[in-house]
């Protein structure tokens, strides 16, 4: 049975809603995954016009999983998002407790910590620059006028010193991430349990412990997730400041791929890399979901 | 004294330092656009004076080698044409996913993996096609890819919205006698419009910023967009670090008086409606 | 105003059956009351008939005509939700004149409509008004008007007092009742409470999880209960349910459940040998019990549990045999927790329910 | 066990007042109910006895200590909130919570848990874990945790509405007799007026942060001291007849326009307190007789309307413009639009005056 006489609009109105998405959504997503697949088993090479077209199979994933550079991006990656999500949530959930108490100026205080979260990541990165800069930088010169250092140091110039200057940067600029959404989870929580707690005599250290955090494990899965799959996706920020270098000391796989496509002009090797990094992707993201998905029927 | 003190203290010297974390970079380009490149050397921290040079040598052409105002235009058209786009095809789909759960967790899986991969993925496939289909180098191409971008966000987030608005509404306007378009832009649509406004907003921030596809396919001075126009700065001079702050100044005004504006949707937009505030 | 008809109606969400084989009957200007528990299958029962919910099989008949096909916009129907479903961005007035609008009315005629149905709901000083100022009584007047201001073939009421308070559900329970009455409006209204289904409707059909248990006055279903169920059910407070075998002791029958021994001899032509090997349920109506401190009067022996006070009476739970059973009481008596008591029963006001399927056995047959 | 005092208490939220110079005694061991429509501020006086608000003028004593300055950890009191609260562990630590707070020994504690759960039926369930159970095993979970610690005082800020008829009334039986064994001094806060007369010993009635009345059940629903009260108190409600208050050859009567109530020797006593002529009327529908037959001093009327509430009907009986409400028990043989006599029974009825609202008698 249906209805049937209805107008054929209105039978077929949430389909015809969703229509446009679906066309969008297939040329771009799936088209785009379709044809980088197809490129990933050619040689192809692009100088304004195609300049090598042949299929040549799985030659371009032999050489990428042997690529020191590839592997070294790859590596470098998830050391970032490795170090820096957790950095982040810990000084998130920190600073999201601070705010959430009855303090003077808490909204301006909130509306001032998201700027960071917002800039041009561009911009972030220049913003860095100027910090770090070993003649003049902010950082040097406060670090050496209280005698941390003796000499300035190019945090970005260095091997050493390179990727841990970046991962600084992503936490300042994402640290307001977690900060907020935590926050807004903690400002979700119910007050009963809160009050019920301080009736039955607990103390502030004994509430949170046994009552606040485990309400927050949910909010806090949420914002580990996403803060993590985003983390992966770093690239402006390098590309200004040190587009992988010295060396391949902050090489990741956003610029590998880059720099092999529109540098080097192997479209296809560049397409072979892309499946792998999706994969990866993919892989990962089912895997967290997973452990949230038993974390939270536990 | 006690606890309850203590706590107080702690929190207020956490939220001291934290505000100059999170602070000092931008208050430091902020100083910086106002030293000349050899105040650069001279004034650590503070600027001299608050002069302007930086602003006018970035804003004429003839005396930086660059086109802001180009780059500032390029941008707007770009952000609000995508904003545009994806607000009206994720609005309507949002709303059928809300009321009728098209698609089921097939689509929901489908969508939310367009916003978990990294966008360089689509780089190399995104530029043949453009490159093919003419649309390279035009405010067109771009508004189009960074609407798909933003299609996932606008979708979850309006569906976010929509799911508040109870399903009664559409019987009820549908048994008064109207029809389901009517019901939808009638009735349904003008009580999401605070939600629509902060997500066209979002979404206007998100093209604003974005950095590597206004790299790829803008490839003249004219049309490329701010992120890109305001990349690298170095002249005759080495690199004109005062001139690059002011810069990076005005680009990101804007977005800081637009973000300031939706404040409270920014975390349903971050967390795709996942958290609410 | 229309009559309605409705046959044999079926619906599954998934897995869950929510409507099972529903037919019945509404005369023209009769109020039907769906009664029954959250999730028996009410509210999707008007949703069907409303047109926003379509059936997996089974017809729905406005006069004799079948309405299946008919788009929700073409049923003239009106639909009363428990929420009220306002439109919070729209003027009271606006709210009200929607569904004339929708019917491309001239807006004399509209304003003319508009403006007697605000009358007669007592609501003419709201009609500029917002919806989100308005109280919930205000609201659900709203909500009415425009439910009646197209004056539709069938009303279709969703528990639409559920969420006022008890004073004003009281109220707003005689005054649906006299409108509806007066404006001779065929009607079905849904509802879990039993009180206002006995208030309001000319006839019950009880509902339970998706099926139609029993259609009849109220006065029948209240008297004449079908089975268990609906005996408990439609009972404020409560019915009392004591399980138990029977037995036959020389020419005598007796109800035996543990201590609780009753001769129930005057049942013998009612009961059915399966019913005589498998037991019976006795049910009993807390008013229809009596009690008496006095030791030398003729009962069974319980202890008073608890007690809790409605005022005038009291209800007062008797523990007997690990059981509770409920006895209402005038308040002049006073009892105290631990006390013990006699309680008896007189034959014509024991219910007896078949143990294994529930099913009235003395049910008097009322045609 | 204590005595909870509060002395002219009075809370503002912004411009609203909350509670006005409010003065309560609550006797040790005694279980007193706050009752009132929300918005009354019984809630309120619940958390500042709790220490969860404070009051912004006026005193709570404690056995005549003054325990204003005290956190809620510091008063040993045990809560129970309207929205069942239990932590996400399993029963048994929910209800060692408040016990290891205070660093007790392990068999002690093991020992208390054991003894409470007991009393609240919840020995089965005590591995289990409590957001997993339903709401009235929630709520004695709740319970459990507010009585384990023997507290002084034991607040319950409407614990029972959140559950089903059903459950709420075996709820209310069992904390009457959990009470009765326990003995602790027991605020109770509802908007039930039938739970507050169920298991108050004394009702605090409360309107817009006012004290109406305070006394026994009893008393409240004989004995009204004001039409909010009289009007609160009782289901169906009181009926409210406008009337004007007229006298002849000395004796004072009622005139409500379609009918008269002599007022015999209520007549002194009514003509010396009335400070105006206006008045009203209150009868309760179950001190009306109503039958076919016509009596001395009956009142003629219509049947308007029949509502049947279960085992009772309410009918409405039209006479002249009025609409009189008699509450009959059992089956009824009234029809719609018969003529019925009614007749009020004597000393019943109560009459208050219209402007102020206090009763006369």
């Amino acid at each position: 049975m249906g209805v049937a006489k209805s107008s054929s609009i209105e039978r077929h109105w949430n389909k015809l809603l969703i229509l446009p998405t679906m066309i969008y959504l297939g040329i771009f997503a799936f088209g785009s995954f379709g044809l980088v697949l197809f490129l990933s088993f050619t040689n192809i090479a692009f100088r304004g016009e195609i300049s090598r077209f042949d299929i040549i199979g799985v030659e371009n994933y032999a050489k990428a999983i042997m690529d020191p550079t590839f592997l070294t991006a790859l590596k470098n990656t998830f050391i970032l998002a490795g170090v820096a999500v957790p950095v982040e949530m810990l000084l998130g959930l920190g600073i999201a407790l601070m705010l959430n108490q009855d303090i003077k100026g808490r909204r301006i205080l909130r509306s001032l910590f998201i700027l960071p979260m917002i800039t041009t990541p561009i911009v972030v990165g220049n913003m860095w620059r100027l910090m770090y800069n070993s003649e003049f930088g902010l950082i040097n010169y406060v670090l050496m006028s209280w005698g941390i250092l003796s000499k300035p140091v190019p945090f970005l110039g260095l091997p050493e010193t390179a990727l841990w200057a970046i991962i600084l940067v992503d936490i300042w600029q994402w640290t307001p991430f977690t900060t907020l959404i935590i926050l807004a989870g903690l400002q979700a929580l119910p007050t009963a349990p809160y009050e019920a707690a301080l009736v039955d005599g607990a103390s502030s250290w004994q509430i949170f412990r046994k009552i606040t955090l485990p309400m927050l494990v949910p909010t806090l899965l949420i914002a580990f997730l996403l803060r993590f799959m985003d983390a992966i996706k770093i690239f402006d920020i390098v590309y200004i400041t040190t587009f992988g270098g010295p060396g391949l000391s902050t090489e990741i796989v956003g610029l590998t791929i880059y720099k092999e496509a529109f540098k080097k002009l192997n479209l296809g090797y560049a397409s072979a890399l892309t499946v792998l990094v999706l994969f990866i992707v993919i892989i990962l993201s089912n895997i967290v979901l997973m452990i949230i998905n038993k974390i939270m029927r536990r | 004294m006690n606890a309850k003190h203590l706590i107080k203290i702690i929190t207020y010297l956490g939220i001291i330092v934290t505000s100059i974390f999170f602070l000092t970079p931008i208050a430091y380009t902020f100083f910086t656009s106002f030293k000349t490149q050899v105040e650069i050397y001279q004034y650590p921290i503070f600027p001299k004076d608050f002069k302007l040079d930086n602003y006018f040598i970035i804003f004429n052409p003839k005396l930086s080698g660059r086109f802001i105002l180009w780059n500032i235009a390029s941008s707007a058209i770009v952000s609000f044409g995508s904003m545009i786009i994806s607000i009206i095809v994720g609005t309507i789909a949002a709303y059928s996913i809300s009321r009728y759960r098209t698609g089921g967790d097939n689509l929901f899986f489908m969508i939310l993996t367009t916003r978990m991969a990294p966008p360089i993925v689509f780089a190399v496939p995104i530029f043949l096609i453009m490159k093919y289909s003419g649309l390279i180098n035009t405010y067109l191409g771009l508004a189009i890819v960074y609407g798909a971008f933003n299609l996932a966000l606008v979708i979850w987030m309006m569906k976010s919205f929509f799911d508040e608005v109870p399903k009664d509404i559409d019987d009820a306007a549908q048994i008064d006698g109207w029809s389901k378009f009517h019901v939808l832009f009638k009735f349904v649509l003008p009580r999401v419009y605070p939600g629509l406004f902060a997500t066209a907003i979002l979404c206007i921030i998100f093209a604003w910023n974005e950095f590597l596809f206004a790299l790829l396919l803008m490839q003249s001075p004219y049309n490329q967009t701010l992120p890109v126009g305001i990349a690298g700065f170095y002249g005759e001079r080495g690199w004109e670090w005062g001139q690059m702050a002011a810069a990076g100044l005005i680009a990101i005004l804007p977005i800081y008086i637009f973000a300031l504006i939706i404040q409270r949707h920014l975390v349903r937009g971050l967390t795709m409606g996942g958290v609410k505030e | 105003m229309s009559k309605i008809f409705i046959k044999n109606l079926r619906k599954k969400f998934g897995n869950r059956t929510v409507l099972d084989n529903i037919t019945f009957e509404v005369k023209e200007g009769e109020c039907m009351v769906l009664l029954g528990p959250s999730g028996a299958g009410k509210t999707t029962t008007l949703r069907c008939i409303a047109g926003v919910e379509v059936p997996d099989s089974g017809e729905i008949y406005f006069d004799g005509e079948l309405v299946n096909n008919k788009r929700p916009q073409d049923r003239y129907v009106s639909m009363l939700f428990q929420s009220y479903a306002l439109y919070v961005n729209l003027s009271v007035y606006d709210n009200i004149a929607s569904p004339l609008k929708a019917a491309n009315l001239s807006s004399s005629e509209i304003d003319k409509r508009v403006k007697n149905i605000a009358k007669t709901l007592h609501i003419e000083h709201l009609l500029h008004r917002k919806i989100l100022g308005l109280s919930g009584g205000e609201q659900q007047r709203v909500a009415l008007a425009r439910a009646l201001v197209k004056e539709p073939k069938i009303l279709l009421l969703d528990e639409p007092l559920t969420n006022l308070d008890a004073k004003l559900r009281a109220e707003m329970r005689s005054e649906l009742k006299r409108l509806q009455r007066e404006l001779h409006q065929t009607t079905i209204y849904a509802t879990p409470d039993p009180v206002e289904a006995m208030t309001i409707a000319d006839k019950i059909a009880m509902i339970n999880r998706g099926q139609i248990r029993q259609i009849d006055t109220p006065e029948n279903i209240y008297f004449n209960p079908k089975d268990a169920f609906i005996a408990d059910y439609i009972s404020v407070p409560s019915m009392n349910f004591i399980e138990g075998e029977v037995l036959c002791v020389n020419d005598k029958l007796v109800f035996r459940s543990g201590d609780f021994i009753y001769d129930i001899t005057w049942l013998r032509e009612m009961l059915d040998s399966k019913q005589l090997e498998s037991g019976i349920i006795i049910g009993l109506r807390p008013s229809d019990i009596k009690i008496s401190k006095d030791p030398l009067c003729e009962g069974f022996v319980a202890k008073v549990y608890g007690i809790e006070s409605l005022g005038l009476e009291n209800i007062i739970h008797l523990k007997f045999n690990d059981k509770i059973i409920k006895v209402k009481t005038t308040s002049e008596e006073s009892y105290e927790i631990g006390e013990v008591v006699k309680f008896s029963i007189e034959k014509n006001n024991v219910y007896v329910f078949d143990r294994k399927t529930g099913m009235n056995i003395n049910q008097v047959k009322i045609e | 066990m204590v005595n909870v005092r509060i002395e002219n208490a009075t809370k503002r939220f912004g411009k609203t007042i909350a509670v006005n110079k409010l003065n309560l005694e609550v006797k040790d061991g005694e279980f007193v109910c706050i009752l009132g429509p929300s918005g009354c501020g019984k809630t309120t006086t619940l958390r500042c006895v709790a220490g969860l608000d404070k009051f912004d003028e006026g005193h709570i004593y404690f056995n005549d200590e003054m325990v204003d300055h005290l956190s809620p950890q510091e008063r040993n009191i045990g809560m129970v909130f309207q929205f069942y609260v239990v932590y996400r562990m399993t029963v048994r630590e929910n209800l060692a919570f408040p016990l290891e707070i205070k660093n007790l020994p392990r068999d002690e504690i093991n020992r208390r848990v054991k003894e409470i759960a007991e009393i609240l039926r919840l020995s089965d369930l005590l591995d289990v874990n409590a957001t997993k159970l339903g709401p009235a095993e929630k709520q004695r979970v709740a319970l459990g945790r507010a009585l384990i610690k023997e507290p002084k005082v034991l607040l319950l800020d409407e614990p029972l509405t959140n559950l089903d008829a059903k459950l709420r009334t075996e709820m209310r039986i069992e904390l009457m007799r959990l009470h009765k064994r326990l003995r602790s001094t027991t605020i109770f806060v509802t908007h039930d007026q039938l739970e507050a007369m169920t298991l108050g010993d004394r009702i605090a009635v409360m309107n817009l942060g006012v004290l109406q009345q305070y006394d026994t059940p009893y008393n409240l629903y004989y004995h009204p001291k004001n039409l909010f009260v009289a009007d609160f108190i009782g289901s169906p409600s009181m009926n409210f007849i406008e009337c004007t208050l007229k006298r002849k050859n000395g004796e004072a009567f009622l005139d409500a326009t379609d009918f008269k109530i002599n007022l015999g020797d209520l007549s002194n006593v009514i003509l010396r307190k009335a400070s105006s002529e206006e008045v009203l009327m209150g009868i309760r529908p179950e001190h009306i007789v109503i039958s076919k037959e016509n009596v001395n001093d009956a009142f003629t009327g219509i049947i308007d309307f029949i509502e049947n509430i279960g085992d009772k009907n309410i009918i409405h009986v039209k006479i002249g413009n009025q609409i009189i409400r008699v509450l009959v028990h059992g089956r009824t043989e009234f029809k719609l639009n018969e003529t019925v006599y009614i007749k009020f029974l004597m000393n019943t009825f109560h009459v208050f005056d219209k402007k102020t609202g206090s009763v006369i008698v």
